[in-house]
């Protein structure tokens, strides 16, 4: 349980060797490093007979303090009257250490700022249905959305319009008064020259165009005195019969 | 002894963290005063607030203190609680507020003839939004109506004035007529033929 | 045109109701004014209540206002109820959190390297607490994610913006003074730190 309690304490290999730096009271431009890397694998050694896993995580560091160590027993080279130690072999590791303990106290600083936050309470926001309204319609329009509707419907109105024109050229062709009066006189005819009637006359999918051609057509009939018709109530149907004596005549010519 | 102004303070932050009315005896225990003294103080912050007009009050009830809003407020705590819902115009209101803009001003027969469709939903629909009015009459027979766009029409689109519309044959041109094909034939845009 | 005073009355209420922070340019939009110009609004709000030492202070986070309680009043909050406190960090999270603060954007990799193990999963932690989000990607190999802190972390910390963070080489010389002094006595001192 003492381990475990140690283990906590250090969130990483560079956090125990601070520790290890400072409670030594060790200058930290001047590591010793053979006594650090040796108090550093001891705990490594506590560490691993707790979490394997976790004991490994601090073995790169061990590795390289121990490359250091191996480092400072070699006589190094340092030019006449210069300060200083670029080719110190713990030049490194001691921006790494100062870089790290500036977080550290950094995270301190946020921990103090925590702790002063706890002291400041919000409030729980208010049940806001009573002020709720139906939501106001907001919308949504930009410029090109704009265009591509007009512009579609640009090109819509010119294909409709070029529709338009061939369907009204069939349909002319189509429908002639001349056809028609054509088309009644044999349809008379089928009838063995009984009466007929108008409606008989108009097919059940004729438009409105069909049926005033069929209209039309009667009239010019009449005018022609090709036939007679005879109405007897308003808006009655409209009996047709041939004209016998035209008929005749037209035969005995 | 705890100061008054201390006390008040207090009395502030207790309230606000409470939320339902604190009783004055609870609030007074807390200091060991009085419950009048504490009483006098519920009465004095009640009036701070009250005489600079503050956006929060006190309000009692029955030797129970709370804060409130001030119901001169309710209007805009409403309108900021109101939530706002996206719309966006449909196909058939894009084209005839198309019109509108380009043909301006223009019955609803214009309009009529050009789109070959009836439209009095979409410019009934079209005019509750704001975006055209009723801006006179034709001299025309039945003097018919003349709508024109509004200003928040303008507002929409970020255009200063009506002059800022895109040139239809910039529209036709700045548009690529691929995107367009590709627009009709995933039914983006739905049309009517 | 809304008066000024109304509109500071209307901003304590909307702030009141909505106990979360309330953004600047929600509450400018609601009454058609400049962002700016509601920002001076919220400040002077809030410096009111300071100057008056009241037991409610308005808290900022980055644009966004919020009335909260006088921390000096937490031991008469306490005495009078006891409020849920959030979940203090463990020390590994807040030093993953303080490499995220003052070295944002940054990678996984960075954060690692400097505190010599892994911390995916407080980065993963962190991430759940809103503390930190995802922020974009490296331009290095791999893309590797890049973090940064969040309004929450902001909040959480009391901090209004991610400038007011104390300068980190400040809090780093004041704590080394010690070091330094042994160093100026041995005439070590001879690299610039």
């Amino acid at each position: 349980m003492a381990y475990k309690v140690k283990l906590d304490m250090f969130e990483g290999p560079f956090d125990l060797l601070v520790y290890l730096i400072e409670n030594s009271e060790m200058n930290i431009y001047d590591i010793q490093v053979a006594l650090i890397t040796k108090q550093y694998l001891e705990h490594i050694e506590k560490i691993k007979a707790l979490d394997v896993a976790v004991a490994t995580e601090f073995m790169v560091l061990a590795a390289v303090l121990i490359e250091i160590k191996s480092k400072m027993l070699l006589p190094r080279f340092k030019p006449e009257g210069e300060l200083g130690f670029e080719d110190d072999p713990r030049a490194e590791l001691v921006e790494k250490i100062l870089e790290y303990k500036k977080f550290k106290q950094a995270a301190e600083l946020l921990d103090r700022q925590e702790e002063y936050n706890q002291s400041i309470f919000e409030k729980p926001k208010e049940d806001l249905t009573r002020y709720t309204r139906e939501p106001d319609e907001y919308l949504n329009l930009d410029i090109n959305q704009f265009a591509v509707a007009f512009t579609l419907f640009l090109n819509k109105k010119k294909r409709v319009e070029e529709i338009k024109k061939n369907y009204s050229r069939v349909e002319r062709q189509k429908l002639s008064i001349e056809d028609k009066i054509k088309q009644i006189f044999k349809f008379i005819k089928e009838k063995a020259h009984k009466k007929i009637t108008f409606n008989e006359l108009l097919g059940e999918d004729d438009g409105k165009y069909e049926k005033i051609v069929t209209f039309m057509s009667v009239l010019e009939m009449i005018r022609l005195r090709a036939i007679h018709v005879n109405q007897t109530i308003t808006f009655g149907d409209i009996t047709i019969s041939m004209n016998e004596e035209k008929r005749r005549g037209s035969h005995d010519k | 002894m705890t100061s008054k102004k201390t006390i008040k303070s207090a009395f502030e932050s207790m309230m606000f963290v409470w939320g339902e009315p604190l009783d004055v005896r609870v609030a007074a225990e807390l200091f060991n005063i009085n419950w009048k003294d504490a009483y006098d103080y519920f009465i004095e912050l009640k009036e701070e607030y009250e005489q600079e007009g503050r956006g929060l009050q006190i309000r009692e009830t029955n030797k129970n203190f709370q804060f409130v809003t001030n119901a001169d407020n309710v209007e805009y705590i409403e309108r900021l609680c109101t939530p706002v819902k996206e719309k966006r115009l449909t196909q058939q209101a894009l084209e005839v507020l198309a019109i509108i803009a380009y043909k301006q001003p223009v019955t609803k027969g214009e309009i009529e003839s050009i789109r070959g469709i009836k439209c009095d939903r979409v410019i009934e629909g079209l005019t509750k939004k704001d975006l055209i009015v009723e801006v006179g009459r034709s001299n025309g027979i039945g003097r018919p109506i003349l709508y024109g766009t509004t200003d928040s029409f303008l507002r929409h689109f970020g255009f200063t004035t009506i002059k800022e519309l895109p040139d239809i044959e910039d529209i036709a041109g700045a548009m690529n007529l691929d995107d367009l094909e590709e627009i009709v034939e995933t039914g983006q845009l739905a049309i009517e033929f």
